[in-house]
């Protein structure tokens, strides 16, 4: 693998989908073969990265040859190359999905589809550069092509719910964009470096790098939609086209969530006091519960699965008091990471089945799908394997995940935050077989015609397959995730205590 | 007081008026008037704070001259955007007519 | 023009609050910052290989390029969202714009166009650069856009798409090939200054470009039926 | 320099400081849409004197034609728009959302 360690990868995935998307934007009337090649190309490049990291370690690249604190370096560890080998296996997925959902069909099809690609591309442009920074400067510049790529996405759809949806969703990333940089420039104020090692090893005087901190999280969580933050994420997720909720549920508010990660275990763990991880831990516990509820009386399907990404963000947030100066943090961190990557494919999954599911559908109201089961057998297992990973039975991804979060909480000593898993993974599965048994009637007749192209239904399965086998493969994540980390201590994968 | 703790007060108060302005402000010109008061804020922050020792940092200045024209950029797509709002919904504000399109959750959601 | 407002007061006084909160915390920070030169001295000792003399210049175009080309990538961004959206085109004046105003922008728009090239090349060695120019170039868009003649109307659709990427474009592909001999964006020292310039110019065009038909909204359609001289 | 000129200079900036703030509230408080528009882009104007007392000449340059020239010209734009008549057009079918 000598020729793979030579390659210098970080540079391309950043830079392949933002010449794909320039291109794309371009050609318009070829936007979609464009946007197919430059997928599979950022998303090969991106998988290679999970690769070389885990061959050869830490990858760093000095941009412009300077290195920091005068340049801006790459960088990615365990964790970024999983971020973004996660970007990579929902990218695609979306990509074929997107590439049939906007062909053919109504008049503005053409217009959406000559949009879509290069504003996602874009988007994706954005994931990738924020996974791969070193610099919390250039996040920030990250973050604002993250969120206004996304709120553009959303705008598509063009109904009236979405543009106003997408309006919300843009004024409220902006104020989480300018805290984040609000709190940079206090941080650079104290340390003269934006870089985040640089930074994790500058002494941070008391009060500026509290508030500072203060203002990136705030700013973060946000961007994240932590309860009771959400308010934004429903509207916004449910009324988008299919493909771009499930980029939005699967990997835009990850990308928030992974530099609070970044920030709270890397540069700053030693600040954070248990008042502070607590809270975090307990606004993630309301999110579960309120979540939760919200999607099980939702009526309308996609905010089923929209409120169920409000009760998932919630889980990660139990990182904080479980993985934070714990000596069972590794278990917690491990947990939580591999959660963010069985909920991305899951999520994914369940939100493209959810856009097959409506196109056969009576109307948009959970009670309309009835019989789909017997138009879209694919995509009603797709959805039903999707569930299975949310609710986090074995042997999903999901379930690894919330296994390590449970043996942590319990080996800590903290069985409250288990009780949380627990409750939370029942509201899970009412949600799921609630939507399921609607799925299932059957009604009489023939099943109602479906304009479905097989793309559309496979692509979904794809997903929800990777969800399921993510399970399976858990042990070669974690060690990835062991390149770099910043966590030590065991993971608990076998007992609870 | 330096011309830097000035300045840097004045962006601590443009921050605090806009975040106020952007929460209880109806109309969707006004909140996105407050956004960019709280931006300004924030880059009279960064750059005064770099200012205190008198000789100029020619990196804060290079990242807010970046900020300028990520918010002009933003400003115009959230125009644009509340344009094609009013167009479709008749009205300039983050309410929908009706809740036909989100349920309960409109009302409740759509206060903020 | 009516105000709507129905916000309870409740709210009303939360957010004060919660505004006097953070405004308060912001000063309370911004007195307890240590005095620091920042990375002044860095930049300093660096810029003798940086290809420019205008030290804000040399962190734009080089230490912090990487910066400034994803920060143009932004503003394509918002051109490309803006024309998604598609906007009904702006209303038509009822009346042509008068004489004066019409012998006004003939008058200002070469003048304007002659600043911001020479802004962008006073970027160099004293403040200015390829934003400054690039809003001079779309004031004199604005102007037009005003006059109801369409800036570069010329133009295909496609042409003008070509235009609004080519900052993106050039700089990107400066950037990747600039790898070809060492790392992403590092210029060979004795090339820096033409490529940051070439990189400004290209830069210049698409900000003016975007701002001023951001500033019209909608995306010109194929066909180009309202174009005056321009 | 001699006291009466920094203390002339310190005036000047506790003026500027107070301005900035003040357009502000103004813009964001103000009756009339059109109004606060105009005391936003006058509070860029004063905000560009901030930027040359900050020793920040590029960013005078950028927030005069920027900040206050282009953004303003656009909220104007804007403004005149969203006080206009509706423009009723094809919004999309609900049948997805």
């Amino acid at each position: 693998m000598s020729r793979l360690a030579d390659l210098a990868l970080l540079p391309w995935v950043v830079a392949l989908p933002l010449g794909g998307a320039v291109l794309s934007f371009v050609l318009r009337g070829r936007a979609q073969p464009v946007g197919i090649a430059t997928a599979i190309l950022t998303a090969a490049a991106g998988l290679l990265l999970a690769v070389q990291v885990g061959d050869g370690g830490v990858q760093r690249h000095l941009v412009g040859g300077w290195g920091a604190p005068l340049g801006i370096d790459l960088q990615a560890d365990g964790l970024s190359a999983l971020m973004v080998a996660m970007t990579a296996v929902v990218g695609l997925g979306v990509s074929v999905y997107g590439s049939a959902y906007f062909a053919g069909g109504h008049g503005d099809a053409t217009h959406q589809r000559d949009y879509f690609w290069p504003l996602w591309l874009l988007l994706w442009t954005a994931l990738n550069a924020l996974f791969v920074t070193a610099d919390v400067f250039n996040a920030y510049v990250t973050l604002e092509l993250l969120g206004l790529s996304a709120v553009a996405l959303v705008a598509l759809a063009a109904t009236p719910a979405a543009l106003t949806g997408a309006m919300r969703y843009l004024l409220v990333g902006l104020l989480g964009s300018l805290l984040y940089l609000l709190g940079v420039g206090l941080l650079y104020g104290t340390a003269t470096t934006l870089d985040f090692q640089q930074l994790a090893q500058a002494p941070l005087p008391g009060r500026v790098a509290a508030v500072a901190l203060g203002a990136i999280s705030a700013g973060l969580v946000l961007k994240t939609a932590l309860f009771p933050f959400h308010f934004w994420l429903p509207p916004a997720h449910a009324s988008a086209p299919a493909p771009v909720s499930a980029v939005l549920s699967a990997l835009v508010v990850k990308a928030s969530f992974y530099l609070l990660l970044r920030f709270w275990f890397f540069v700053a763990p030693e600040l954070a006091s248990a008042l502070l991880a607590n809270l975090l831990g307990l606004l993630g516990a309301a999110a579960v519960l309120w979540g939760g509820v919200r999607a099980l009386t939702a009526e309308r399907l996609k905010l089923v699965v929209a409120y169920s990404t409000v009760a998932q963000i919630g889980y990660l947030f139990l990182v904080f008091p479980l993985g934070l100066g714990q000596s069972e943090g590794l278990t917690a961190w491990s947990g939580a990471v591999l959660l963010v990557l069985a909920h991305a494919t899951a999520k994914a999954a369940m939100f493209l089945s959810a856009g097959a599911i409506l196109r056969a559908s009576a109307h948009d109201g959970v009670s309309g799908i009835d019989g789909t089961a017997q138009a879209l057998p694919v995509t009603t297992f797709a959805f039903a394997l999707a569930g299975v990973s949310l609710i986090g039975l074995p042997p999903s991804g999901g379930f690894a995940a919330k296994w390590l979060l449970l043996n942590a909480a319990l080996a800590s000593g903290q069985w409250w935050w288990a009780l949380v898993l627990i409750v939370g993974s029942l509201l899970a599965a009412a949600y799921t077989f609630r939507v399921l048994a609607h799925a299932f009637t059957r009604l009489p007749g023939d099943p109602p015609p479906c304009a479905c192209p097989r793309r559309l239904e496979w692509s979904a399965l794809a997903l929800a397959g990777v969800a399921l086998a993510l399970g399976l493969v858990a042990s070669d994540a974690l060690d990835l995730l062991r390149v770099g980390t910043p966590v030590e201590g065991p993971v608990l994968m076998e007992r609870v205590r | 007081m330096s011309a830097a703790l000035a300045y840097g007060l004045a962006g601590a108060g443009l921050i605090a008026i806009g975040l106020y302005a952007l929460i209880v402000r109806r109309h969707l010109l006004r909140k996105i008037l407050a956004v960019n008061v709280v931006g300004n804020g924030v880059f009279l922050v960064l750059v005064a704070l770099a200012q205190r020792s008198g000789v100029p940092d020619p990196v804060p200045q290079a990242m807010v001259l970046t900020g300028i024209v990520v918010a002009v950029s933003a400003t115009a797509l959230a125009l644009a955007l509340a344009v094609r709002v009013r167009d479709a919904t008749g009205r300039a504000t983050l309410d929908l007519p009706g809740d036909a399109a989100m349920g309960r959750g409109a009302r409740r959601d759509g206060a903020r | 023009m009516k105000r709507p407002e129905a916000v309870p007061s409740i709210v009303r006084a939360l957010a004060a609050l919660l505004s006097l909160a953070v405004g308060g915390l912001v000063v309370w920070a911004v007195l307890g910052l240590p005095e620091t030169a920042g990375l002044r001295e860095v930049v300093a000792t660096h810029m003798d290989r940086s290809g420019v003399t205008h030290p804000v210049t040399a962190v734009l175009l080089n230490f912090r390029g990487y910066d400034t080309l994803l920060e143009v990538a932004v503003l394509l961004l918002a051109l490309i969202a803006t024309w998604s959206l598609r906007l009904a085109p702006p209303d038509r004046n009822p009346e042509r714009p008068g004489l004066v105003l019409r012998e006004l922008v003939r008058l200002l728009v070469p003048v304007l166009i002659v600043l911001a090239g020479y802004l962008l090349w006073l970027g160099a060695h004293a403040p200015g650069g390829a934003f400054q120019a690039g809003a001079l170039l779309a004031g004199a868009g604005v102007l037009l856009i005003l006059v109801e003649v369409r800036p570069l109307g010329r133009l295909s659709p496609t042409a003008l798409r070509v235009l609004a990427a080519l900052g993106v474009a050039v700089f990107l592909a400066v950037a990747l090939l600039a790898m070809g001999r060492g790392r992403l964006l590092e210029y060979p020292v004795e090339w820096a200054g033409l490529l940051i310039l070439a990189i400004e110019s290209a830069a210049t065009v698409s900000i003016g470009l975007a701002l001023a038909y951001l500033f019209r909204g909608d995306e010109p359609a194929r066909r180009a039926d309202e174009d005056g001289a321009a | 320099m001699d006291a009466i000129g920094q203390l002339t200079l310190a005036a000047i900036d506790g003026v500027l400081a107070f301005a900035i703030v003040g357009l502000a509230a103004g813009a964001l408080s103000v009756r009339s849409l059109f109004t606060g528009v105009v005391l936003f882009i006058g509070m860029g104007l004063v905000l560009a004197l901030a930027w040359v007392r900050l020793s920040a000449p590029d960013l005078a340059l950028a927030e005069a034609a920027i900040g206050a020239g282009l953004a303003g010209a656009l909220l104007l734009a804007a403004a005149r728009r969203l006080a206009g008549p509706v423009h009723p057009q094809k919004i999309g079918s609900d049948e997805e959302a």
